[in-house]
């Protein structure tokens, strides 16, 4: 059996290093084969910081190749998405992006009409590297939760010299929490078998109401608890004031995952252990690439092309004072897309 | 004192423009949102299928609404209604889609569900004598609690498209079945509570218990009744929800709790102003969804929307209060 | 305009929406005198009284001089208030699920320190008024509990004591303005509080004083204001006019006291009761013949006020009613039950128990008849708007209007209202419980011609009322109550107010010997 | 008319062991529970660790309950006033860490806001005549609109460390001073409603609006003012909100709208049965929160937090009318 600190580091380590640019693919002339195109994407909510800022750098990428994109911004509301579909069919768009978070199965028959329509169903952020498409879907851009959730579990691991006693806070009303819980769970249990750990599963409407409390009982029911994993950083907000409450700021930590900007300055602050961060310019890039392949008839990227990063305290400041969703990460994807693109 | 004919005086004075005024001011409002929205973007706005689209999504809302007008007219709140219709599409995505079973037994489950928890907030409110609003916010969080561990915090899909068929992809002027429904059931107690008795009753008791029960209304029947038939309609609001999304997931549903309240209470200023109406209610619906959907075609940011539904909220209120001289609503 | 006037009202306009309550009216009240403010329900003057209280803003051009000051409009209420003008408005003015002291003190005057409160002190300070007027009424009761004498008594002591606080009570004196005390009050009660009032001129205060009564008017005024249709029509000395000349003045035209003929002759009974009890007092046995009124009365707390609501099951109790051959066990009546043989109730709380404010004329009017109105194609609205505006034309509802609203009638024809929903359905047996409190004399005529038509068409009648000059006037039989229990019949040519009066207390204190 | 000895019967009997079991029953509802719990888990639940957590962590949302409590007083519904706390936690955020602001003045700022919205309700409610639910439904949303214009839709943290410590890091007897604000605040509320003039107007006018009017109590100041209260100390609890959590985001504080309603129609079967009051809306609080840690605490899935809510708040207030015979509530 091979050592398994040694397994957690070379986890780690692999996602230290400044992320550089990995073709999705072979390249192909973006802009002949976009001309005239259309695309509507309908995120999750535009309440929501993070799907605020994917859409600002999709439609950043959009206008460098000079296509449509619009986006149908919406607060969570399912009669706002059917209309958004409504939309893109009768505007005539050629491609209905449905992004960050939003799950395609609830707009089923809304989906099926618009493919009668001709047009192309995308999912951007959405499912994990590991599940399966809904067959209403044509191209998914996925991403690597699965390879968050190892990184976690190996962070959680090393940080504690091999003696993790982790809280998961997960919220399995999100499809791809579920794998991205397993995950963490089963790189736990590989590295170390014998380690506590619990899970928290908090629907994403009671984060608010129920993460504080929850926190707090566990660390009471558990005072041994070591390190708290929320899978989606924004959960941080909550079980910071949950460990202050009950005296355990400092001997337990947090480690997430997301880099959203306000999660990465209470890194800086030392009040977050580790944020793991994915540029979302980087991925909203990613993710317009993948659609257009789709549109220029090549095959579908496996895994959204944005590699994850860890931020803690040794370059935190590389995130910027105060943090954003894109610095820290150089900007090797813009020259890789537009190369990629053959816009220059 | 002598009996003496009919004086011509005591049909109403045939036309009070005042009157009409109050009745139609937000449909009023309602056509110049459309006005303005039709002529910034005339192509995209004023197209039948934005129009039709509209009028189908809406469909779930409004029927929760008029699902909560009930109880309303009845002076109870009823607060577990987005509750009901998650949980009535949560158990129709389960018995069909995990379990099989056929539509039509599922849809009269998810039904029979609404009407028991009516009668659930029923029993507690009558029997014990509890103010409605904490029994069915009680009674709504307790069923949250249900859905949750039905679905285990799952969305599911695949539910049968027959339903999904007869709900919004069958067509009517290319208006989707479910608006339909909802027009017809919005008929349905429109005329149930202005040409019935048991809709009179049920106004009476809402305006006063105590002269009801001395008129020989059996006053807990009338409100044990608009409970159950709250419940009932609110889990028919259910079955379109997931006939509409085909789907049905734990939480998106109970989002739908304050517009209905919003709607209903907008609603009672027009059309029959002063009583909890179901056109009105209707009306409500459209009129806000209209401005919101305006303003997402032009790229507004969603606080724009906010913004402008509780601002349309209450300068609506407050103009068809203007228009009556601001006397006092009363609704009890 | 007197010169020794304390308050004076000038050209008073009043205006709801379209319609002028009071069409420019002015009045003056003198140093030391009860003056009365008379009229048709609807006249204005509760409108009046609300304009003096601040309640109401009167249009530009009305004045109010008090102490011969010009009064700044809008009228200030607590400024009013202290310069010693006390009101006790028509229908009480108190919140009926908080206690008497809270009712007392919230707005009273003359306290210290507003941010702190002593209720248990409180307490004791205003059982102490209490027990100056003799009456030991619980400080710390809710109003709901309290029978309505004791709410009037709560009602007027509080603003006697507003009185005493004020500026001008230092002085002793002051304006006391009381808008119909005296419909709840039973006789001896009215005796009590006109003493009180007397007592109260004495020190030079003035009162004014709004009733429906002309013999209390004639008994305690000095002087009257008569108004009509929001105009004043005149001001009469009460000592020098005619009681008839009075009452003319107040309707506009000559109107007659109802006189009904008693009937005799005995009848079979159309209705049997057998051993009512509300569970407290003794049970005891009740015939009423057809179409005969039968009166219950007693004093306040005798018992005869419940009997109507123990016969159609709105209070609990036991016991049997025999109605057309139908035995119904009255621990298991119900009002809806009690309606379905025939059995028909006005209770006296109009718009709490009786009848629907928000609703219309129209709606109140037809709930008990809709089945007739049921059409293949649901309820036609069309006849039953027809059907209330013949009722309000047959029972002289003023305005003829059944889409209005029942709470934007005046109280006197609320009650035509209400008494129309329940003769039209032809009941067996009509229950009334102080059926005319606050109409005045006109409206009064003309419910006593309706009741008496029903009779004639078979109904049986039961009034329960302390109003003697009422019971004289419509009743067959009157049986007095004491103690829970009958204990004295009224026939024929017995039936006199005074012959009640002194029934009612003769039966008290004839009682209270034989108990020794 | 003679003067004499004071009634024995002015003062009420010293003790009624009916209106104390019903003053009590919640109170002893919340022992029984920490008695189950501790029995359950002698060392985890029955530590002062725990109890100090519970009592620090609910601040918040005691504050917010009292907040709502004054309107309901006085017979108005204030469904904003999540969203005031909202935006003042946001208001703190924004202009301490985007502006730079030092916290004092930010605070100020914060609590302006509150009132603020206050009497925008209030004037919609009082001078257009409208019901104070759509008013305040319609300006919560507005200001949810705000809220999300004003954060950009972010999470703003890094609040300065001066206000989180003297919110939740100093600590008297273990128990963060949050608690303690908020239990000196349902003092003075107690105290102004039960012991002061005011206090008791404002009872007044929610029991009878035409009542308090003939009675020359100026019912739109009082109802004025109450929203303006209201809007202040929910904005108070917007500020403890920032200091709990040490940042601000744009939706979260929503969710607290309705377990502060729950709380104050709990809290109003309790110590003053019958009357909205502040500690009875303090023990329905952490009455709720007991059940909930101990059921996480042992494990139960969050499902299980949503019944036991649901359950327990409907059958506290049961067994409450229980011991009352079933009188029906009244709050008007
Ligand atoms: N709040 C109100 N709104 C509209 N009209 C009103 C209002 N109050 C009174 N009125 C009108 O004012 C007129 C006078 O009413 P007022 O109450 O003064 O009569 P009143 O003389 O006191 O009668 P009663 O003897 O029955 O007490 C009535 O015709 C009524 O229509
Ligand atoms: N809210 C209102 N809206 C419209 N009219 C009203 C309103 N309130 C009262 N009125 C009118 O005022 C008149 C008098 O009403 P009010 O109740 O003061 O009469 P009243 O003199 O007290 O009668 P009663 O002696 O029968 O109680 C009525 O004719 C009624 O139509
Ligand atoms: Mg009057
Ligand atoms: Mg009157």
């Amino acid at each position: 059996q091979a050592d398994p600190m040694a397994d957690a580091n070379a986890i780690i380590a692999e996602h230290e290093k400044m992320p550089v640019f990995d073709p999705p693919g072979e390249a192909f002339d973006a802009k002949a084969c976009m001309a005239g195109k259309k695309v509507l994407s309908i995120p999750i909510s535009m309440t929501i910081p993070f799907n605020v800022e994917l859409q600002k750098a999709m439609a950043k990428a959009a206008a460098e190749v000079g296509f449509t994109y619009t986006t149908w911004d919406n607060q969570l509301k399912s009669d706002q998405w059917i209309q958004g579909v409504s939309q893109a069919i009768s505007q005539k768009y050629d491609v209905l992006d449905i992004a960050g978070g939003l799950n395609p199965e609830w707009l089923g028959p809304q989906l099926a009409e618009a493919r009668a329509e001709g047009l192309k169903i995308t999912t951007t952020h959405f499912y994990d590297v590991t599940q399966e498409q809904h067959a209403s879907v044509d191209y998914s851009g996925a991403v690597d939760y699965t390879g968050a959730g190892k990184l976690l579990a190996a962070w959680a691991f090393a940080k504690t010299e091999g003696k993790p006693n982790v809280l998961i806070v997960g919220s399995s009303d999100v499809l791809p929490s579920i794998p991205f819980v397993k995950s963490i769970q089963d790189q736990l249990t590989a590295l170390c078998p014998e380690c506590t750990q619990k899970h928290l599963d908090v629907p994403v409407s009671e984060w608010a109401t129920k993460i504080q409390p929850g926190v707090q009982s566990a660390i009471l029911a558990d005072p041994g608890i070591n390190f708290v994993l929320p899978i989606y950083d924004s959960m941080s907000q909550f079980v910071v004031p949950a460990l202050r409450i009950t005296g355990a700021e400092g001997t337990v930590k947090i480690a997430s995952y997301n880099g959203t900007p306000f999660v990465l300055d209470m890194v800086r602050e030392g009040q977050v252990h580790m944020d793991i961060g994915e540029s979302l310019g980087w991925s909203g890039y990613a993710a317009v690439d993948n659609m257009m392949r789709m549109l220029c008839g090549l095959p579908s990227v496996k895994k959204l092309n944005s590699p994850l990063l860890v931020f803690d305290e040794k370059n935190i400041e590389t995130a910027g004072v105060p943090a954003t969703f894109d610095d820290g990460y150089g900007d090797a994807h813009l020259e890789g897309f537009r190369k990629l693109w053959k816009l220059q | 004192m002598t009996t003496i004919d009919m004086p011509a005086k005591a049909s109403r004075p045939a036309f009070n423009i005042k009157r009409e005024g109050e009745r139609f001011a937000l449909v009023a409002a309602w056509l110049l949102l459309i006005v303005i929205f039709g002529t910034l973007m005339p192509d995209s706005f004023l197209s039948w299928r934005n129009f039709s689209t509209m009028f189908g999504s809406q469909a779930v809302l409004v029927v929760l609404t008029l699902a909560i007008i009930i109880p309303l007219t009845s002076g109870d709140f009823d607060l577990s209604g987005a509750s009901i219709l998650t949980m009535s599409s949560m158990l129709i995505a389960v018995l069909n889609v995990k379990h099989g079973w056929s539509i039509g037994p599922v849809i009269i489950v998810a039904l029979v569900s609404g009407a028991v928890i009516g009668a659930i907030n029923a029993f507690f409110v009558l029997y014990f004598r509890i103010h409605s609003l904490i029994v069915t916010l009680g009674v709504g969080t307790f069923v949250n609690g249900m859905i949750l561990w039905v679905s285990q915090s799952q969305t599911i899909s695949g539910v049968s498209m027959t339903l999904v068929e007869w709900v919004i992809i069958n067509r009517l002027f290319g208006i989707p079945l479910a608006f339909f429904y909802a027009l017809i059931l919005a008929a349905v107690i429109w005329y149930v509570l202005e040409y019935t008795i048991p809709g009179r009753k049920l106004l009476f008791v809402g305006r006063g218990r105590e002269v009801s029960r001395l008129n020989g209304i059996n006053v807990d029947k009338v409100r044990a009744v608009s409970f159950i038939v709250s419940g009932l309609i609110a889990a028919l609001a259910g079955v379109f929800y997931s006939g509409m999304t085909g789907s049905a997931d734990p939480l998106s549903g109970l989002n739908l709790l304050l517009p209905a309240f919003a709607a209903a209470f907008l609603g009672a200023t027009t059309i029959s102003p002063g009583r909890f109406n179901s056109f009105g209610a209707i009306i409500s619906v459209y009129f806000l969804v209209t401005g919101i959907t305006g303003l997402t075609m032009l790229g507004a940011q969603a606080y724009v929307q906010n913004l402008f539904y509780g601002g349309a909220l209450v300068i609506a209120v407050s103009l068809s209060q203007l228009v009556r001289n601001r006397q006092p609503q009363d609704f009890s | 305009m007197s010169d020794n006037a304390v308050l004076q009202m000038n050209n008073i306009r009043m205006r709801f929406g379209s319609h002028y309550a009071l069409k420019g009216v002015s009045l003056s009240i003198r140093r030391g005198e009860v003056f009365g403010l008379l009229g048709q329900n609807g006249s204005g003057k509760s409108t009046m009284i609300k304009v003096l209280a601040g309640f109401h803003q009167p249009e530009e051009g009305s004045e109010v001089i008090l102490w011969g000051q010009k009064m700044p409009l809008p009228l200030n209420q607590m400024d009013i208030k202290t310069r010693g003008v006390a009101f006790v408005h028509q229908h009480l003015g108190l919140v009926p699920s908080l206690t008497v002291v809270e009712n007392m003190r919230v707005t009273a005057l003359g306290r210290k320190n507003p941010w702190f409160v002593s209720w248990k002190s409180e307490g004791q300070r205003v059982a102490r008024l209490f027990a100056e007027f003799d009456l030991a009424i619980d400080p710390f009761a809710t109003i709901a509990e309290l029978p309505p004498v004791e709410r009037a008594f709560v009602a007027i002591i509080r603003a006697f004591e507003d009185l005493r606080a004020s500026d001008a009570g230092y002085g002793g004196e002051g304006i006391l303005v009381l808008d119909e005390p005296t419909p709840f009050l039973p006789a001896e009660d009215v005796k009590r509080l006109f003493s009180l009032i007397r007592s109260i001129v004495k020190t030079g205060a003035s009162v004014v004083i709004v009733t429906h009564d002309i013999d209390e008017v004639r008994e305690i005024t000095d002087r009257v204001a008569i108004l009509r249709d929001g105009e004043l029509v005149d001001i009469l000395d009460t000592k020098t006019s005619e009681r008839q000349t009075i009452l003319d003045t107040i309707v506009g035209s000559r109107i007659d006291a109802f006189v009904k003929t008693r009937k005799a002759e005995a009848r079979p009974a159309a209705v049997t009761v057998r051993g009512v009890t509300d569970g407290a007092s003794p049970a005891f046995d009740l015939d009423i013949a057809e179409g005969e009124t039968l009166g219950v009365t007693g004093l306040i707390g005798s018992g005869f006020a419940a009997l109507p609501y123990l016969l159609c099951g709105a209070r609990k109790g036991a016991g049997r009613i025999t109605l057309s051959g139908q035995v119904v066990d009255l621990a298991k009546i119900t009002p809806a039950k009690a309606q379905m043989m025939g059995i028909a109730f006005l209770p006296g709380d109009r718009l709490g128990a009786a009848g629907v404010g928000s609703l219309s004329v129209t709606d109140n009017i037809t709930l008990p008849v809709l089945g007739q109105h049921l059409k293949p194609l649901g309820l036609d609205r069309g006849s039953m708007a027809r059907e209330a505006a013949r009722l309000s034309e047959i029972y002289d509802v003023r305005p003829p209007r059944p889409e209005m609203m029942l709470g934007s009638l005046s109280g006197g024809n609320q009650q035509k209202v209400l008494l129309a929903k329940w003769l039209q359905i032809k009941p067996k047996l009509l229950m009334l419980d102080e059926p005319t409190q606050g109409v005045d004399f006109g409206a009064r005529q003309q419910i006593f011609k309706a009741l008496d038509r029903a009779t004639a068409q078979g109904t049986s009648i039961l009034c329960a009322s302390t109003d003697n000059e009422q019971l004289e006037q419509i009743c067959d039989r009157i049986i007095v109550f004491s103690k829970g229990r009958p204990v004295m019949e009224l026939k024929g040519d017995d039936i006199t107010r005074k012959a009640i009066t002194e029934a009612c207390f003769y039966s008290d204190t004839h009682q209270a010997e034989a108990a020794e």
